[in-house]
């Protein structure tokens, strides 16, 4: 195949792997210290792109255009209030659940992020529709033959980047990332240490679903276009990728993301009389995996007290 | 056995309760007024906030507990009885058949999930299976409809047991991700596959029954059309009675006890030499069995079917369902059923806000009421027997 | 150390969690009809050898004989079969169901499974289960003839007492050969264990062909129901004896100074 | 206990009874007719556009005084997806009240309920789907249309690029019966007429990442990249086009011609061409009056590219409901024989099909963010280039 194609595929599956790597290490953050599924985490998302897509049309309302400011107001907002609502989610609605089966906490979840997006349906302006995200990015594009590279494209994959191997110094190097991972070992112990239990639930959900709002202006940006729905499957691809990583383990999380992007760009090359059987393709794999290894490919420790 | 005093105390109020409920369905189903409809909503919380309050509901269950076999008939009379009342209104026949198919539906996850504690989210796309199974086999095979039914409700359960490898080798949260990727496969599936109709769905034959045409309305005479909803209300109500006596006497056996046993504690279960696997695949088996029958039976009444019907979402209204009307109680299942399939028809105020609504009203059930509107009862084998 | 008068031989059995020896090359045997006591301090791999026994966990290496019949690393269930019931450390009943169904769980072995029979033939069914339940009733008489009374209330009802009663009679109605008792007196006064040891010592004279291993600390029971003890210390067995010989060995002594 | 549940029914019933009867009693008979039409989802600018046309028709009968009966509007959303398309006309076949409907502005539903409306005899006239099968592919009586079919516009829209020198297309389309009849129809005439397809790729309705497709299609670099299909993918396949550098021209059917297609893509709008049946709404012999009626009403929004459709459905219905009274069966023998019956978008006559002839096709470009007739555009003068032109 001609190098500058290959290129192209790479890259876009690097974009989408990105994101869902994004998406899936706010699950396995949440499953670390909790032991739950929070499957609103898509729609926190969904919430996160339009929260910046409010902002960027504020901004332009009150006649700020100076670009670099607009995309870094777009992103901090977007990120601080899905923080809050990741917390908010932490302490009213998962924590009360604690003690409850593990079936209630995921029911619950579900059912918010159905709350989540239908809310941006119905009570967005327009919210049914697609929503034109602005390229608040350089559109400049630079070309290999068949590779067409994007300034936008290529910041957006550099900042995630980024923001992996900030989660990453983070987790390993920090205090709070020592708490954190303590809480995730023993809950137990760590209240012993002295550890604030709930604090460091509350500080976690808000560090994901930070992330997930990154990822949703991500999106926003790359695709030029946002809408309600979209989270659904954004959320379950990178469920399945954390769940195919293993959960509860950050590396299993980035891997399985990256993972299930490359499973779908390889079916729509490989899959040439259709290209639109990848998801199907990428879907049934994850499901062979499973079966192969059932609890995800980096295992987490099962034991059980009898 | 001769009918004494006590026993009659006994079913009184079960037969009150039949009649109030019946009336009051049929009110519901016949006004249009939006205000008239929010009146009796209204109306029905505070009578049955009023009613627990003063201890009627426990008497009302006691009613149908211990005379079940004669209230459930009492029931399927109820519902002929409002079916000939409303024999020409399409729509609301159209409703009632809704309602039973679906509790064909849930009555299948109830086995799976309240049962045996297996979750399955991916119900709409065993559905589906019951739908497209119809759709394919009424347009290209001469099989007799009935047959097709059952059919049906085997290719769900065929399916399903494609699954069940990857099912049994996790647990918890591990095969729920399972069952909702393979939701969401099966519906990018049919949505890319052409032969199945793509998303532009497929037309679905009538039933027709050794020459009876289910899609006809019947005509008595010249002035007296009945509707053709009815016939498939008829074979709903059959396929629901038996699908209903099968969940009852599976959960009144010893299998029953053990779909609990396995689904309260696996690793006791295993010591006392249950066959955890055998009672999984039979759980997960018949619960899928039922819930493609009830498609295929939808399929044929409503003509046509399309990808969007059997979304992930559906699936979480099928799970909402079993849990709203309280986990492993078949009862709790047809009154959440019908307030599901009903309410959002009939108070077009909420049509749009409906999911919203759902999904508001299951959360706070979980936060303050997870046990569901009408909690399950202890198991009788046999509700009427008492020890020596 | 031949078949006859061994009921259960375990030769040199080890099972290990990653870098943890839980039980290391121990070998033991029980005589038929005896109650052996097993003790040891925490951690000293009493309950792993339990769950070993009982196919919840595969050994590493090592061979069970129970009644002349080789049941290493069978699976749960068969162990159940061949007539090995138990109890759990932490109560492990289904709290949700009645007496009646926890104990029905136990009697697995003498239900008829089959899908006919149970959804088909309901008079066949109704004769099995008035007789399953006089069964169950008449067991649990022996414990606390008032519980015979409650049998279609939830367990989860019950004190402690009546718990530990009813598991124990979970694990008896499939008439097993050898059972297993995961420290019953956990969680309950000194009154309710002196009880429970008695119904302990009844049943045994009631039921003809039955061996008991049970794990305990407290001394004053093993004292008084054993015939015989291990004594395990970092999954190896360190002495065996009558209470009063096991007693009076320095390293028991050693073992058990060392942690209180 | 009992008694307080007899008292609840008493109460009910008396309740019930009380609010029946304070209904007001309306001089004229009520009658109810239909639309259907996607009023949510992607597509639902027209959608609303042609719920608007509609009600605008009932609201100028019901102001007549001569009118025999006062109409009252039944307005369902079918979303653009067909089985909630089925749900809508199932719900309107039902009620016997509704004596006919202007319905479906999305071939894939339209095609989809044709059945449902014959099964409960409700006579329809499709106001805004152009797929030939909707009327050709059965023998309905129930089903009329006032537009016209997608064979001509790809008749139209295959000579016309290729009369421009394009020589090469890759067809994307999306796999209803919509995207998959302009892809036929499309790929016939085009290859017809001396152009070569490249390769043809079906899309899902809601699938979200084309780049896959695209890169594919960017290894076949065609003159044109054709889109069979609606808005909302219309609009991410232009944007990611861009994304990945793929210069083809952008050509589209009737169903990206929207204000949300240009409101979705911004500046990447400018120089798109789409063809469309029928005349642009001011040219239409009744245009003006319909524009002008409409922007009495303030609706929020436009009536978009088939607003004059619907509402000439609409009239045609309530025109014959005049005079049959409100009788299915009268109103769908009355609809079959109507012949030149005059109306603003020109005459209609429906043939043995219940199909209205339409000859005219209009070809669009945008420029500077507005639909354009090509005729009158920059880009038909010369002073604007299309792609790779």
């Amino acid at each position: 195949m001609d190098i500058g194609l290959l290129g192209q595929y790479i890259m876009n599956g690097l974009m989408l792997g990105m994101m869902y790597a994004l998406v899936a290490v706010g699950f396995t953050l949440f499953f670390g210290v909790l032991d739950v599924i929070n499957f609103s985490h898509g729609d926190v998302l969904t919430v996160g792109a339009f929260t910046g897509l409010a902002t960027s049309l504020g901004l332009t309302a009150l006649g700020i255009s100076s670009a670099p400011l607009v995309v870094v107001i777009v992103f901090l907002s977007a990120i601080v209030c899905m923080s809050a609502l990741g917390a908010f989610i932490a302490r009213y609605l998962v924590l009360p659940l604690k003690s409850a089966p593990a079936l209630n906490t995921l029911l619950l979840t579900l059912m918010l992020g159905i709350v989540l997006h239908e809310a941006v349906r119905l009570f967005y302006p327009q919210g049914a529709n697609p929503q034109r995200f602005p390229s608040l990015l350089s559109t400049e594009a630079y070309s290999f033959g068949h590779f067409t590279l994007r300034v936008d494209s290529a910041l957006l994959l550099l900042a995630g980047l980024a923001v992996i191997i900030g989660v990453h110094l983070l987790i390993n190097k920090t205090k709070l990332g020592l708490a954190i991972r303590a809480v995730a070992q023993d809950e137990e112990t760590a209240k012993l240490m002295g550890i604030n239990f709930t604090l460091i639930v509350l500080v976690t959900f808000a560090i994901g679903s930070g992330l997930a709002a990154f990822a949703g202006i991500m999106h926003g940006l790359y695709y030029s276009e946002i809408n309600f729905g979209m989270g659904l499957l954004l959320g379950v691809i990178g469920f399945s990728a954390a769940i195919v990583g293993g959960l509860g383990n950050i590396y299993g999380a980035i891997i399985g993301g990256f993972l299930f992007a490359a499973l779908q760009t390889i079916g729509a090359l490989a899959l040439p009389f259709a290209s639109a059987y990848k998801d199907v393709f990428a879907f049934g794999v994850v499901i062979l995996i499973m079966a192969w290894r059932p609890t995800g490919l980096i295992s987490e420790k099962v034991s059980e007290r009898v | 056995m001769k009918r004494t005093l006590p026993e009659f105390g006994v079913l009184l109020p079960g037969i009150a309760g039949l009649i109030v409920l019946t009336v009051y369905l049929a009110l519901l189903l016949q006004v249009e007024s939006q205000t008239e409809i929010a009146a009796l909503l209204v109306i029905a919380v505070v009578a049955a906030l009023a009613a627990t309050r003063f201890g009627v509901m426990p008497r009302i269950g006691r009613s149908f507990r211990e005379f079940e076999g004669p209230f459930s008939l009492a029931i399927a009379c109820a519902v002929l009885v409002m079916v000939a009342y409303f024999h020409e209104d399409h729509f609301i026949l159209l409703l009632i058949a809704t309602v039973i198919i679906y509790i064909i539906v849930t009555l299948g996850l109830n086995i799976q999930f309240g049962f045996v504690g297996m979750l399955n989210f991916a119900g709409a796309a065993f559905f589906g299976v019951g739908c497209y199974t119809a759709a394919v086999l009424t347009k290209n095979t001469p099989l007799p409809h009935l047959l097709i039914l059952v059919i049906g409700g085997l290719m769900a359960a065929f399916i399903g047991s494609l699954l069940i490898l990857p099912v049994l080798r996790t647990r918890g949260h591990y095969s729920a991700v399972i069952t909702i990727a393979f939701g969401l496969l099966f519906k990018i599936f049919l949505e890319v596959n052409d032969v199945l109709g793509g998303p532009q769905g497929l037309h679905v034959d009538g039933m027709n029954v050794l020459g009876w045409e289910f899609n006809k309305n019947i005509e008595i005479g010249d002035d007296l059309e009945i509707s053709f909803y009815v016939n498939y209300i008829i074979v709903g109500l059959l396929v629901l009675g038996l699908s209903f006596t099968l969940v009852r006497r599976l959960e009144r056996s010893w299998i029953g006890l053990n779909l609990d046993a396995i689904r309260l504690d696996e690793t006791a279960a295993a010591c006392f030499g249950l066959n955890l696997i055998r009672w999984k695949v039979t759980a997960f088996t018949v619960g899928n069995f039922l819930i493609g029958m009830a498609g295929a039976l939808y399929a044929m009444m409503v003509g046509f079917i399309a990808p969007t019907n059997f979304t992930f979402g559906d699936s979480l209204i099928m799970v909402s369902i079993v849990l709203l009307g309280g986990i492993g109680n078949p009862w709790g299942l047809v009154v959440a059923t019908i307030i599901l399939v009903i309410v959002p028809e009939k108070l077009q105020a909420i049509q749009e806000y409906r999911f919203l609504l759902f999904a508001t009203m299951v959360m706070l059930m979980l936060l303050f009421r997870p046990e569901g509107l009408l909690p399950r009862p202890l198991r009788t084998y046999f509700p009427a027997w008492k020890p020596r | 150390m031949n078949a006859e008068s061994h009921l259960l031989v375990a030769r040199e059995l080890t099972k290990r969690f990653g870098g943890l020896v839980a039980i290391d090359a121990l070998s033991l045997e029980v005589r038929r009809n005896e109650i052996l006591g097993l003790i040891g301090p925490n951690g000293s791999g009493k309950t792993t050898f339990f769950n070993v026994i009982t196919g919840i966990y595969a050994s590493d290496s090592g061979e069970t004989v129970f009644d002349g019949n080789d049941i290493s690393n069978l699976p749960a269930q068969a162990v159940y079969r061949a007539g090995i019931a138990r109890t759990f450390q932490r109560s492990r009943l289904s709290l949700p169901l009645s007496i009646f169904d926890n104990i029905m769980v136990g009697n697995h072995m003498h239900l008829d499974q089959g899908l006919w029979f149970n959804l088909g033939r309901r008079g066949a069914f109704k004769r099995q289960f008035e007789e399953q339940f006089e069964r169950a009733r008449e067991l649990i008489k022996i414990f606390d003839p008032p519980l015979a009374d409650r049998m279609f209330e939830a367990v989860g009802g019950f004190p402690m007492i009546d718990r530990r009663r009813i598991e124990i009679c979970r694990a008896l109605i499939s008439q097993p050969k050898l059972l297993l008792l995961d420290e019953p007196s956990a969680g309950m006064t000194h009154e309710e264990t002196t009880q429970l040891m008695n119904d302990i010592l009844e049943v045994k004279e009631r039921v003809t062909d039955l061996t008991v291993i049970i794990i305990e600390h407290e001394m004053g029971v093993i004292e008084r129901i054993t015939n015989d003890c291990v004594v395990l210390n970092f999954g190896r067995k360190i002495c065996q004896g009558s209470y009063q010989e096991v007693a009076a060995d320095m390293q028991v002594q050693e073992a058990y100074l060392g942690i209180k | 206990m009992k008694t307080m549940r007899m008292c609840y029914s008493v109460v009910l019933s008396m309740l019930v009874a009380f609010v029946l009867a304070s209904t007001p009693v309306s001089a004229k008979e009520k009658v109810k007719v239909g639309f259907i039409g996607p009023l949510t989802g992607g597509t639902s600018s027209n959608g609303i556009g042609g719920r608007n046309s509609a009600d605008l028709a009932v609201r100028l009968h019901n102001a007549n005084p001569n009118g025999k009966y006062e109409y009252e509007l039944v307005v369902l959303d079918d979303e653009c997806k067909p089985d909630k398309g089925v749900q809508a006309a199932t719900k309107l076949g039902a009620d016997k009240g509704v004596i006919a409907a202007a319905t479906h502005y999305c071939s894939a539903v339209a095609i989809a309920t044709v059945d449902t409306y014959h099964k409960f005899g409700l006579p329809v006239i499709v106001w805004g789907a152009v797929l030939p099968d909707i009327t050709y592919g059965n023998n309905y009586k129930e089903i009329h249309r006032v537009n016209g079919t997608m064979i001509n516009q790809n008749e139209t829209a295959a000579k016309f690029m290729t009369g421009l020198g394009y020589k090469t297309w890759a067809v994307i389309h999306d796999t209803t019966d919509y995207g998959k009849g302009h892809n036929k129809y499309f790929s016939e005439y085009v290859t017809k007429n001396g152009g070569k397809i490249l390769g043809t790729f079906g899309v899902t309705a809601d699938q979200q990442d084309f780049t896959a497709e695209l890169t594919k299609i960017k290894s076949l670099d065609p003159d044109v990249v054709y889109f069979g299909g609606l808005t909302p993918i219309g609009v991410r396949i232009r944007a990611q086009m861009d994304k990945l550098g793929l210069k083809s021209q952008f050509e589209g059917t009737s169903g990206i011609v929207s204000e949300a297609f240009i409101q979705g893509t911004g500046p990447l709008a400018e120089g798109v061409v789409a063809f469309r049946e029928g005349a642009y709404p001011e040219k239409l012999p009744g245009g003006k009056y319909f524009l002008e009626q409409y922007a009495k009403q303030n609706y929020a929004d436009g009536p978009e590219a088939y607003g004059a459709f619907s509402f000439a459905a609409m009239t045609l219905i309530l025109d014959t409901i005049e005079k049959t009274g409100p009788d299915r069966k009268k109103v769908r023998k009355a609809l079959d024989k109507v012949k030149g019956q005059d109306s603003i978008i020109g005459e209609i006559t429906f043939d043995d099909h219940g199909q209205n002839t339409v000859a005219l096709i209009s070809k669009y470009v945008v420029q500077d963010g507005k639909w354009t007739l090509w005729e009158e555009s920059e880009y038909a003068a010369g002073t604007r280039k299309l792609m790779r032109r």
